[in-house]
């Protein structure tokens, strides 16, 4: 990573650049009579996407970011009823939060296709940690999701003995040690990937943390 | 600017009303009280039995038609009846339906199906209508409708499959008693004066500028969801609007019918006050009492 | 009176062992010096840190001389839902301010007095205007204040501290708010002006038509005036004189606070990057 | 990925750390935290003090007035402490009247005062039946990360070590008191309580000074009072179980730390006397 | 303050309508809706009034306490303001629902009587050091309409010059505290009270570049922002707020308009009450009250 001189660091109402039709206000900033400003204390990124400069400000604590339609967000399944299930929403992104929003998913929009014969309770448990996409806001306290896409749904579930179970199928997954087969709606993720991510990081969290 | 002086007059100036009655006034019955029956009669709204007597439940004027008696009530929510036109202001976009206030006891409801959605009559909703639900109206929007339909508990149902009913742009909105509508065939009234009125049955009485009523006839594959927030209405529109705002609200206040006639004839002998003269409440009931004189005078002829 | 079982008791009555304060005419001399050796139109040398409350999103802390606020800002929750069926498209900024029991001359009282009310509405109002409220729909900040000494200008101290905390909480803002405070009575005008000062200026010394306290919200970005609290007796074209001066006062001010959080952004990254480089 | 672990999995998280002799903040199980007081800060209080242990921030101001004795000790004054947590201070607290932590606190901190009589009350008389002082110290956290009464406990001490009170005379036939402002005396302590707070893990693992993180992940805490060599309360609400053995290794544990906090107190008596 | 809803045409009506200097009823922008004021009309209060701004109606009673006074300024009476925002009002109301803005209100009612040249406190001492007066001044909200905190000055004002203070003698001390007589109401011995240098607080509502006077609810909807002026007769600016999210542009021509703005209007709604409460006071009418 590039030194602290070689960033920009603003902070809120500081002025950015001129917009224009190749310099558009991103995350973190806004415009106003023709100039983008910054609204977050932070480093100033520039992202290029289709020929147009994308100026964002990153903030170095996570974002007061609340959930906005279309986001993918990690959630635990609190409580699983017959048509729908309560999550409470972890991570935007890869945005951890410090505080969880209630969020609900609801039978109709577990997965894409079959949506009439999907069971509630063969989908998720309480304590599930699934992948999940924001849907645009219907209700106006709770958010809705949606894990109607193979990349999204249950990506951690333990299992009776206390350990994490293995994905074996788009709808199974199984525990390591008594081998019992539980019904989940599984996200499509490279299993040995999580192994990895979960055993290492024992390893290197030992640093102090800041 | 030029600030003006600031009115200030003493409740005991106040002008009794109501000053102006419009025929002999009328027998009121308050709750409890017995109504005089004849034989065989039929319990009506308003009303309950206690051994042989019938007695009011609610303050109010007797209605009889043939041997059934009711009792009107003074003051009420807006009852609605199936084919009134209503003025309603979105409340709450839920799946599939809007929430309206139409000043009836219950919120009335405008179901998704129930309206002309752009692009065509006979189209399936699919549920990216359903998303985009509030793209055509969304709270706090005024619409034109009528109503469709009353539910067994009361609340209606409303409808805008019609080129005359929709999302209503620009203009002012004045709320008075539902009693106070006449019930007419149109309650669409373009008037001579350059300005337009809906009379909503439920009481809610929408003006704008007649432009506002034709432009929305003419836009019909929008379905009448288009708004034009960019055009300006002329001063002399405005001051009409204005000036008939308080006249409605002249009219209302003295307990007088709203229909077009009343309407139009107290906009004219409103001529010789200024607009903001209309506020003060004895230029109020003036207004009422010259519109009322020129009624009789129509009635006489 | 209701006897309060969730504190700790001391005797039915107690009184304080000071005499009254009474009010200060001597430190409207016409000599160029206050009470505390400044000139008029001087402010107090502020201390400002932000991030001094580790369990908080964000939070600051300033120091006014004598006057010690300290701030602390939330995650955005969802609203107190009062009314359910009002979709609000815009979030909103809720304040609690609260002066110490030991703050003042006097004891204050545990409860929320009247005074602490009205200053969270006026701190409400003075930081709405600078937040992005339409990018948390539905949800409120909440914004702690606890004066803990107060020697006057506690308001304008704390708009200030409120304003480098939320930008430390990483709430989108348009711009770090200052807070502004002046006293004035007869020609006098004080700048930040002390405890003593405020309550000479907001009675007025006899004689002399014009005096009173105002503290101002300011925008210094976008020129803009969030609040604008006064009380006293004035004529409106002294006031308006008064308030574009203070302009030029809330940039020097401005230029501190973004100084400050400039320099607590860099060292945060430099932290994060050392401790990566130790991986 | 940390900040995930730890959002997602918080027990495995702390369990990994324990396994090896080590807590997520990179101390030892016995090591306590950075510890400051700072005395006196607070001008409008009659004795005041700011102690932080680690990022826990406690303030402590004393206001004294004048009251009548009880009948029951009418040669005694009040020392009245309260503690508020207010939202300030953590995301876990609600505004409005003092929850059940601080209602707990309040009332351990004065059982402490009672036990310890570590304040005369009898030097706060005046005379007896008609004056007398109350002392009334408002302890507010400011910072709330774990270990809050330690903080509690050590600003309540030495903010009473600072508080001076000016002579007054009282006149039984008209009633009349004479304040002398100038001529003000030190309060003196008997003693110097100072409380240290364990978490405990599991049995095994015992967590000196925890911080919030560590109090929350834990099985329960242990609080233990101690002036030098004399115990005067140990606290346990709940949590796992302990043995003999490891309860006197932490009530030795919080005999030094007395010591070395009672230093500190006095070390910053003379910063503010010079 | 109470919210209402509105669609974004009617907005943009309004908005139009401001720039053309013609509001929804016709008025210009700095125009006053007709006021209707009623004093006395509370038997059981030391004094009363009841001012009716269109749909906006507020109700102020006083009633007269004995107290002690004010340590620092003992030779002082108090002014106690209650503002009550009933549900009867709004439904909004309900439960906590007025609670955050009768704080408000209460807070800048009496920040603009807090000096000595709004409301001389002094002529509420009875006995210096010992006894006062304290006026507690409650504000009841039966409607809002708009322009809430101009009518309930407006009541206040109107109330105080209603209200008559009655004599106090000291008959006697015992062991430091003192006996009082009140002197019966049938004596007729009450003193007025000096309300002529009371203030009236004006809000500017801002929309665009206009300053409204007197917004309906629906034009407050509207505006983005709303600077709320005490002004007392003698031109005096006794207190200013910035209440709601909205902000000005620190300009100083914009503040000055605005300041003096407030100033003219001010001034005209005190003298436009003082004739109505002299008229009052002359005339002596009957209470009319709430039943016609």
């Amino acid at each position: 990573m590039s030194s602290t001189n070689e960033r920009i660091i603003c902070v809120p109402g500081q002025v950015l650049c001129a917009s224009s039709n190749d310099h558009v206000a991103g995350q973190g900033t806004f415009e106003r009579m023709g100039y983008i400003y910054a609204s977050l204390a932070g480093v100033v990124k520039v992202e290029k996407k289709l020929e147009i400069n994308i100026v964002q400000v990153q903030s170095l604590k996570e974002q007061s970011t609340v959930p906005s339609p279309g986001d993918i967000v990690t959630a635990r399944v609190l409580i699983v009823k017959s048509r729908q299930c309560m999550c409470e929403i972890k991570c935007i992104g890869d945005i951890a939060l410090t505080r969880p929003f209630r969020a609900v998913l609801r039978q109709e929009d577990v997965r894409a296709t079959e949506k009439d014969r999907v069971k509630m309770y063969e989908s998720f448990a309480p304590g599930d940690i699934i992948l999940a996409r924001v849907l645009p806001i219907m209700d106006v306290h709770t958010y809705q999701l949606s894990t109607a896409e193979n990349e999204l749904g249950v990506v951690i579930s333990h299992s009776e003995a206390g350990v994490p179970m293995v994905p074996i199928s788009w709808t199974e997954m199984q525990c390591p040690v008594n081998f019992t087969k539980k019904l989940r709606k599984v996200a499509k993720v490279i299993p040995e990937n999580i192994d990895i991510d979960m055993e290492d990081n024992t390893e290197t969290e030992k640093k102090p943390s800041t | 600017m030029e600030v003006t002086d600031v009115n200030i007059r003493l409740a005991c100036d106040r002008i009794c009303l109501p000053a102006v009655s419009e025929n002999e006034v009328q027998k009121l019955f308050t709750p409890g009280e017995d109504i005089p029956t004849c034989a065989g009669f039929m319990r009506g709204h308003g009303t309950y039995t206690e051994g042989e007597d019938l007695k009011a439940s609610v303050a109010g004027v007797k209605e009889q038609v043939n041997k059934l008696i009711s009792i009107k009530p003074l003051k009420s929510r807006y009852n609605g009846e199936i084919g009134d036109v209503v003025v309603g202001r979105v409340v709450e976009v839920q799946q599939k339906r809007w929430k309206i206030d139409t000043n009836a006891r219950l919120e009335s409801v405008l179901l998704l199906s129930s309206v002309n959605l752009p692009g065509g009559e006979l189209r399936r909703r699919s549920s990216e209508d359903e998303k985009m639900m509030r793209k055509y109206l969304q709270e706090g929007d005024l619409i034109s409708a009528e109503v469709m339909n009353v539910y067994q508990d009361g609340a209606l149902s409303l409808h805008t499959r019609s080129l005359k009913y929709g999302k209503l742009s620009q203009g002012v909105l004045v709320k008075v008693f539902p009693s106070l509508i006449m019930r007419r065939k149109n309650h669409f009234h373009s008037l001579p004066n350059g300005a337009a009125v809906i009379l909503g049955n439920n009481g809610f009485v929408w003006i704008c500028p007649a432009s506002g009523l034709e432009h929305q006839e003419d836009s019909g594959s929008a379905g009448g969801f288009i708004q034009d927030l960019e055009k300006e209405v002329p001063k002399a529109d405005r001051e009409v609007i204005a000036r008939l705002k308080n006249c409605i609200l002249a009219l209302a206040n003295s307990k007088m019918m709203l229909y077009d006639t009343s309407i139009i004839y107290a906009f004219e002998e409103s001529m010789k006050f200024t607009i903001t003269e209309l506020l003060l409440p004895d230029v109020m009931v003036d207004v009422a009492n010259l519109t009322q004189h020129r009624l009789h005078l129509d009635i006489a002829d | 009176m209701p006897v309060d079982h969730r504190r700790i008791q001391g005797p039915e009555c107690s009184e304080d062992y000071r005499k009254p304060k009474t009010l200060d005419a001597a430190l409207l001399k016409k000599g160029s010096r206050r009470a505390d050796g400044r000139k008029c139109g001087e402010q107090r040398k502020i201390f400002l840190k932000p991030g001094v409350v580790s369990q908080a999103k964000g939070s600051a802390y300033i120091e006014l001389d004598h006057t010690k606020v300290i701030c602390s800002v939330f995650d955005p929750r969802e609203k107190a839902s009062r009314n359910l069926e009002q979709q609000t498209v815009r979030g909103e900024i809720f304040c609690e301010f609260k002066f110490a029991s030991f703050s003042g001359v006097q004891r204050r009282s545990h409860q929320q007095e009247a005074d602490d009310k009205e200053y969270s509405l006026l701190l409400k109002n003075a930081l709405e205007p600078a937040v992005c409220l339409h990018e948390f729909p539905n949800f409120q900040v909440d914004v702690q204040v606890l004066v803990l000494q107060d020697d006057g200008s506690s308001l304008a101290a704390a708009i200030t501290c409120a304003g480098l905390a939320l930008a430390d909480a990483a709430v989108p803002m348009y711009d770090l708010p200052v807070g502004l405070s002046k006293a004035f009575s007869g020609d006098t005008e004080f700048f930040d002006p002390t405890g003593a000062e405020e309550r000479m200026c907001l009675r007025g010394v006899d004689g002399e038509s014009d005096h009173g306290v105002f503290t101002i919200g300011f925008l210094p970005t976008f020129n803009q005036v969030s609040q604008l609290f006064h009380s006293g007796h004035i004529s409106s074209d002294r006031f308006g004189k008064m308030i574009s001066e203070v302009g030029t006062l809330a940039a020097e001010v401005h230029k501190a606070v973004q100084a400050i959080l400039l320099s607590a952004v860099k060292s945060s990254i430099d932290s994060s990057d050392n401790s990566k480089l130790l991986l | 990925m940390s900040v995930h672990i730890k959002t997602i999995h918080p027990m495995k998280y702390m369990r990994d750390f324990l396994a090896r002799n080590i807590r997520p903040d990179g101390r030892k199980l016995s090591e306590v935290r950075p510890t400051a007081i700072n005395v006196g800060s607070i001008s409008t209080a009659d004795g005041s003090a700011l102690v932080k242990i680690g990022n826990t921030v406690v303030i402590c101001g004393i206001k004294a007035e004048l009251t009548v004795p009880n009948a029951e000790n009418p040669n005694e004054g009040f020392v009245i402490p309260n503690v508020e947590l207010p939202p300030l201070c953590s995301p876990q607290f609600k505004s409005g009247p003092p929850g059940e932590t601080a209602q707990v606190s309040s009332q351990f901190l004065a059982d402490i005062l009672v036990n310890s009589k570590c304040v005369d009350l009898q030097s706060l008389c005046i005379m007896p039946d008609k004056l007398a002082w109350v002392l009334y110290c408002d302890l507010i956290c400011l910072d709330h990360d774990g270990s809050v009464l330690d903080a509690c406990v050590a600003a309540l001490v030495s903010a009473l070590c600072t508080v001076t009170l000016p002579e007054v005379k009282f006149d039984a036939i008209t009633k009349n008191k004479t304040v002398e402002l100038e001529k003000r005396r030190p309060l003196t302590l008997t003693c110097f309580p100072f409380a240290s707070t364990f978490a405990t893990f599991d049995e095994n693992s015992i967590l000196a000074d925890p911080s919030e993180e560590e109090e929350s992940l834990c099985s329960g805490t242990i609080s233990i009072v101690t002036s030098g060599d004399s115990l005067y309360s140990v606290h346990k609400p709940g949590g796992c179980q302990l043995s003999e053995n490891r309860l006197s290794e932490c009530i030795s544990k919080a005999q030094k730390r007395s010591l070395t906090l009672r230093g500190m107190v006095e070390k910053s008596m003379e910063s503010i006397k010079s | 303050m109470a919210d209402i809803l509105l669609s974004e045409a009617e907005k943009t009506f309004i908005l139009h309508g401001v720039r053309d200097n013609v509001r929804n009823d016709g008025r210009s922008c700095s125009e006053f809706r007709p006021i209707e004021l009623e004093l006395g009309l509370v038997e059981n209060a030391n004094g009363s009034a009841r001012v009716r701004l269109a749909n906006t109606d507020v109700l102020v009673a006083v009633k007269c306490e004995i107290d002690n006074p004010p340590s620092n300024f003992p030779d002082e009476g108090k002014l106690d303001f209650f503002v009550d925002c009933s549900a009867n009002a709004t439904p909004q109301f309900e439960g906590k629902g007025g609670e955050q803005l009768a704080v408000e209100l209460a807070a800048l009612m009496s920040r603009a009587y807090q000096t000595r040249e709004s409301f001389n406190l002094s002529t509420l001492s009875i006995i210096k050091g010992m006894k006062c007066w304290k006026l507690c001044i409650d504000v009841l909200i039966l409607e809002c309409g708009g322009s809430l905190i101009d009518a309930i000055s407006m009541g206040t004002k109107a109330a105080l010059a209603d209200t008559k203070i009655p004599k106090v003698s000291v008959i006697g001390s015992d062991e430091g505290t003192l006996e009082l007589e009140l002197a019966d109401e049938a004596d007729g011995r009450e003193e007025p009270l000096d309300w002529h240098h009371a203030p009236c607080l004006v809000t500017l509502n801002k929309l665009e570049d206009s300053l409204l006077v007197d917004a309906s609810a629906e034009e407050e909807a509207c505006c983005a922002a709303a600077l709320i002026v005490g002004v007392s007769p003698n031109k005096k600016i006794t207190t200013t707020s910035i209440p709601g999210h909205g902000s000005f542009l620190a300009d100083s021509k914009i503040f000055a308009r605005a300041l003096n703005l407030a100033v003219d209007v001010g001034v005209k709604l005190n003298t436009a009450l003082e004739a109505a409460i002299k008229k009052h006071q002359t005339l002596k009418p009957p209470p009319r009250g709430f039943l016609d």
